[in-house]
């Protein structure tokens, strides 16, 4: 990937999922690290995910999950970027992503086993995930 | 739009038209039958009542330790409540709705009960009572020693509404800005207001039989740097659209904000100025409470720290003498807290509440003056809202926050102004950073102005985004004032 | 008694003739050369000096958090303190020394030694700072980053001294009334007073040399229902007697009583009051601060009830601005904590700490209220004491406690009047039942008895001994205020 | 045992131990009860305590420790009553008995074996211990 093209990231948390906090921090510190946010907000069904990613030819899904129904929630989201031909476009995810404390070590596996590139805990800063993108475009 | 917002009693014969409809959304809804219900609630024990427990603790000046509890399957959900009864001592229960069914999705909330069943753990973030139907919640009522009430944060709570309280619960909470503007993105208020409406009327429906069910607001709404004034202006503006409808037990919410001057006073003008607008509006035989809740945002992720976080609220909450607190739990941070971890929350408050049994915070220079504030700046606001509306209290509403009079920081909603920028200032009181378009006077203004930039001089900063940023982080990593590294 | 009291600071040579015996008592004491001594501090770094850190702490207007701990053997009590260290934060450290050594019993605290070495596990509540010596005493304070301090209760602490402060501590906790009264059966006074005069002239010594060590009285006492004037008056006293000897940084003790507007009034008045009479003796360039014990009595055995303890506790030091809070942990109820159980005290004080930081107990007609009565007090009881000893004060001390003016409720000692009966008032601030001989005057006698009849009146019963039963159980029961059930 | 006669206890904290509250309220309470205290108080020693039962023919020695020396101070005790003659006199032991939270029953056992009658775990009320009394010499 060539220095100067922005990496464009969709940005959104999903399924029946209102916390919007994380989610305009997580906007506001990737647009200052110098990414292209495309942000979806809120409450993001699966489609509003692909369709955004198709339509910007977006390098990298960013799926927040808060509310504890991360695990119905994300089923089957990598599949449909597969139809969708969005085979390079990288899966990240993280919040609070399933019911309840459970060991973080089973939770990723979980994650991982359904597509996704990236699984982090609740707590994780901006800063981690950035750098982490910086590594994974650069 | 074409819903019509009343601005008086519903005509019950027009409520039972929409009522048809209303129970024909989900099967479950044809296993309400008013009458029966009534019959219900009238052999229900006194120790089962909400509105009763509510008015003993006001008298006795005690304050009421309340978790947030709810599993997706009936026998777990009732083995929560009795553990928390028993082991953790709750003076009341609730019954928190999973999110599927705030958002009427009652076939995803199908899902996760049989995903629930097949995993043997709870797949959902609380009780999906639509789906279980009004005989499983007379199972949970009847469950437990003491009242238990009905938590959500639905836009649309018809059918929930009637369901749950058919099946004896006493005290429903959420309104029609509250349970929109925090938990929705697309609904217009002119239908989360109606659908409240609706909800009113039926509780003024009970009361007419003889059945008080309180009703308690949102008040924490996004739980993120809500200043008093906003939260108060909705939790007013809520008591009058539920008095309209003829409900007469409302509990007042509020939200920890973490400076305890400010807090305090926003617990004592939040019942002083319902209180002022409710008789303003003719409605005077209204019994009012109020509700505080620990800190609302987020929280620590370590357990001690956690417990630091939920002492302060449950000080608080007392000293301000609340008639209820909300209590959080060690595992706030991490997800659904198991009901050891909820017990321990509430054991926690409530030693700190019967300690505090006996004192209050007395009355000081910088007391009155946060009062004073509040007081200015609801009536600013509640005042423009009533206005706006020409004497029908949900149309100025609908119209105030289009007009951003009426805004709520860090809200999803799309019909929310969203101009509102809250920080804290140097004593950690939340003020207004950005005052989008809320009608306050210049006196007001500079009021925030000088308290947001005495912060900006001690840190050497320009107050920005970023020192909403900082205040937004402070809690989680053992502060209060988000202060630049 | 032949015991001679000092009523000035004790001359060198003579000091130096007693010194020979002490440093004999145990093998030990001759590692102790005092010149190196004051190399060894000389050399040590800022952060490791208390001095240091209770001055800027006091500057920046925060409260420094510290536990107890102690451990039998060196590289498990060393383990315990970088535990508390890095994973508890704490701010400063102790070093708790075992009951054995308090009493000089050196031979059983050998015996504890060997047998924890045998078991693998602690057999002592403490460190045995003696048996250990002095390399072990530089090992302590060397392998943690924050300064550390001697904590214990020991009547003759003259070795304990001798050796820990020449092992690079930079703080000892104690007195001579302190250190007898609450700690012993049948020490007289004179001679405990004498073994502290020669503990402060130890440390007067080390000033002139230009090495300030800091002093701290033990104010929580029997940690039970002890009134704000007893423990003021004897912090004070102690630091007279520790001012004569030379010592320039004094820390004054209170332990935390329960109603807050009585315990911020305690904090607040207790540095002034010292002030005041260190100012009428001549001391002028002394440093105070102000340490605050959470609740020293019977703890509730649930850990999420002592968490609530602790929280309160910790929202009161932060409120009345004290330079350092004692912190308890959850596992106060049932013996000394584990390092886990310990640290996570500290992380829930420290929360509460940090969020508190900007905010501040305003004045109030109540505050000042409690703030007058205290110091009406205290003057009465410490006056008489001055005039008692005839300009000396440690005479004045020996005499006032047999006439019973100075009088600790529950305390074990023999030379203790223990005539003095506490109860709580209505809203939970200890009053006196019984006065024994304090030499009060009618209008403080008449406000005490006001304020406990008041509470009988409420809970329809006589005060009794039943009352003071009931309060030495409500804490541990959930309450603050023993009601009758 | 006749009914009239009044049973006596000699009650004390051992060792090195200073905790004296408890020990006034067992004292207070034993007496409301009924019972004929012998109260040695905090700091007293094993010979203290059996002087005193010899002095007094006393049925019972309650012995507090709260402050975690339990193992080391109570240690022999019993070989000292049976020395001291006193066959029949029974052995409650009640406090904070080891450093630190320990499990009950392994501490139990402990006391147990050293010839204690009834161990009370912290947190124990007077009530308890007193009916345990009138349940052992009725
Ligand atoms: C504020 C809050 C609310 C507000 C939200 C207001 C709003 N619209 O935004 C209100 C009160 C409305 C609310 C409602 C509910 N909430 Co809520 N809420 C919280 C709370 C306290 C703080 C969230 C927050 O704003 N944090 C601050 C921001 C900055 O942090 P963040 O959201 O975690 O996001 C950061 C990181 O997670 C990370 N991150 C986020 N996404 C991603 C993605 C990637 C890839 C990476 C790398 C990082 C990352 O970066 C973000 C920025 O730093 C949390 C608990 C907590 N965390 O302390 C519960 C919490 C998330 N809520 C929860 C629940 C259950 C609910 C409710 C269902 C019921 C209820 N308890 O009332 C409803 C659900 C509504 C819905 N349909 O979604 C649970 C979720 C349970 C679980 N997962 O097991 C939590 C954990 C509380 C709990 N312990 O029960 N909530
Ligand atoms: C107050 C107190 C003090 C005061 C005591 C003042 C005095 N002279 O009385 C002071 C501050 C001086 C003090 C000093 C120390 N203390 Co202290 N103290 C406490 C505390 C907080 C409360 C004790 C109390 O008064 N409780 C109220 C009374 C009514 O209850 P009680 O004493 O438990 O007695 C009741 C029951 O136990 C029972 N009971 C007692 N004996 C018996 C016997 C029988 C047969 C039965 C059936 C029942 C029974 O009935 C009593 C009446 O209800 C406890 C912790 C706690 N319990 O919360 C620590 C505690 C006892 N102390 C402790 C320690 C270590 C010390 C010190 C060594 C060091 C220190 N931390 O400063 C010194 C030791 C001094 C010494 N040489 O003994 C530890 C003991 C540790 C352990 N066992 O592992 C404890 C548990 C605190 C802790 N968690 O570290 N202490």
């Amino acid at each position: 990937m060539e220095k100067n093209k922005k990496i464009t990231i969709v940005l959104g948390v999903i399924g029946a999922d209102v916390h919007a906090v994380g989610n305009r921090i997580l906007h506001h510190a990737f647009s200052e690290a110098g990414f292209n946010v495309i942000n979806i907000g809120v409450m993001a069904s699966q489609e509003e995910f692909i369709n955004a990613a198709v339509e910007t030819s977006a390098d990298v899904i960013v799926v927040s999950s808060l509310c504890g129904h991360g695990e119905i929630d994300c089923r089957g989201l990598k599949e449909k970027t597969i139809e969708a031909g969005l085979h390079n476009v990288k899966l990240y995810v993280g919040g609070n992503l399933v019911v309840g404390k459970q060991d973080w070590k089973e939770i990723e596996k979980k994650f991982k086993r359904m597509g996704f590139d990236r699984v982090y805990p609740s707590g994780t800063m901006p800063q981690e995930v950035i750098d982490d993108l910086n590594a994974d475009f650069s | 739009m074409d819903v019509e917002l009343a601005k008086e009693k519903i005509d019950w014969e027009q409520f039972k038209q929409i009522r048809r409809e209303v129970l024909m959304s989900w099967p479950t809804g044809q296993e309400v039958d008013l009458d029966e219900a009534v019959e219900y609630h009238k052999q229900l024990a006194a120790n089962r009542r909400f509105p009763e427990l509510l008015r003993a603790a006001k008298a006795e000046g005690r304050t009421l330790a309340q978790p947030r509890a709810g599993a997706a399957l009936l026998h777990e959900h009732i083995e929560l409540l009795q553990y928390l009864e028993r082991e953790g001592e709750a003076d009341c229960l609730p019954t928190t709705i999973d999110s599927y069914t705030r958002q009427n999705r009652y076939n995803e909330a199908q899902k996760g009960i049989d995903e629930s069943r097949i995993e043997g753990r709870s797949m959902l973030n609380g009780f999906p009572a639509v789906n279980h139907g009004l005989p499983a919640c007379r199972e949970v009522v009847e469950a437990v020693d003491v009242p238990v009430q009905v938590r959500h944060g639905t836009p649309d709570a018809r059918l929930l509404a009637e369901i749950t309280l058919a099946g004896g619960f006493t005290s429903f909470e959420g309104g029609g800005i509250s349970c929109n503007i925090p938990y929705a993105k697309n609904v217009p208020l002119e239908r989360s207001l109606a659908n409240w409406q609706y909800v009113d009327r039926l509780i003024g429906y009970y009361q007419e039989q003889g059945i008080t069910i309180n009703r308690e607001s949102f008040g924490p709404l996004t739980g993120t740097l809500v200043p008093p004034c906003i939260s108060h202006s909705v939790g007013i503006i809520e008591a009058l659209l539920a008095a309209e409808q003829g409900v007469k037990s409302i509990t007042l919410g509020y939200g920890q904000c973490g400076n305890f001057i400010q807090d305090a006073a926003a617990v004592i003008t939040l019942e002083e100025l319902a209180r002022e607008y409710l008789d303003k509006f003719g409605y005077q035989d209204i019994e009012l409470s109020t509700v505080f809740h620990q800190w609302m945002g987020g929280f620590p992720q370590d357990e001690s720290k956690a417990y630091g976080v939920i002492g302060w609220g449950a000080v608080t909450a007392a000293l301000a003498k609340a008639t209820k607190v909300i209590v959080k739990t060690p595992h706030e941070a991490m997800g659904v807290p198991t009901k050891e971890a909820n017990a321990l929350g509430i054991k926690a408050t409530k030693q700190i509440l019967n300690m505090l049994k006996d004192q209050s915070l007395p009355e000081s220079e910088e007391l009155k003056q946060e009062k004073d504030i509040i007081v200015q700046e609801v009536r600013a606001i509640v005042d423009r809202v009533i206005e706006f509306g020409e004497s029908n209290v949900a149309l100025g509403t609908v119209r105030a926050f289009q007009a951003g009079i009426l805004d709520v920081p860090f809200a999803p909603s799309k019909v929310n102004y969203g101009k509102l920028l809250p920080a804290r200032d140097n004593n950690g009181a939340v003020r207004l950073l950005d005052f989008g378009n809320l009608p306050f006077t210049k006196e007001i203004i500079d009021f925030h102005r000088g308290k947001i930039a005495q912060r900006g001089r001690e840190e050497n900063r320009q107050p920005s985004f970023q020192m909403v940023i900082d205040d937004i982080y402070a809690i989680g990593k053992g502060m209060l004032v988000g202060r630049p590294r």
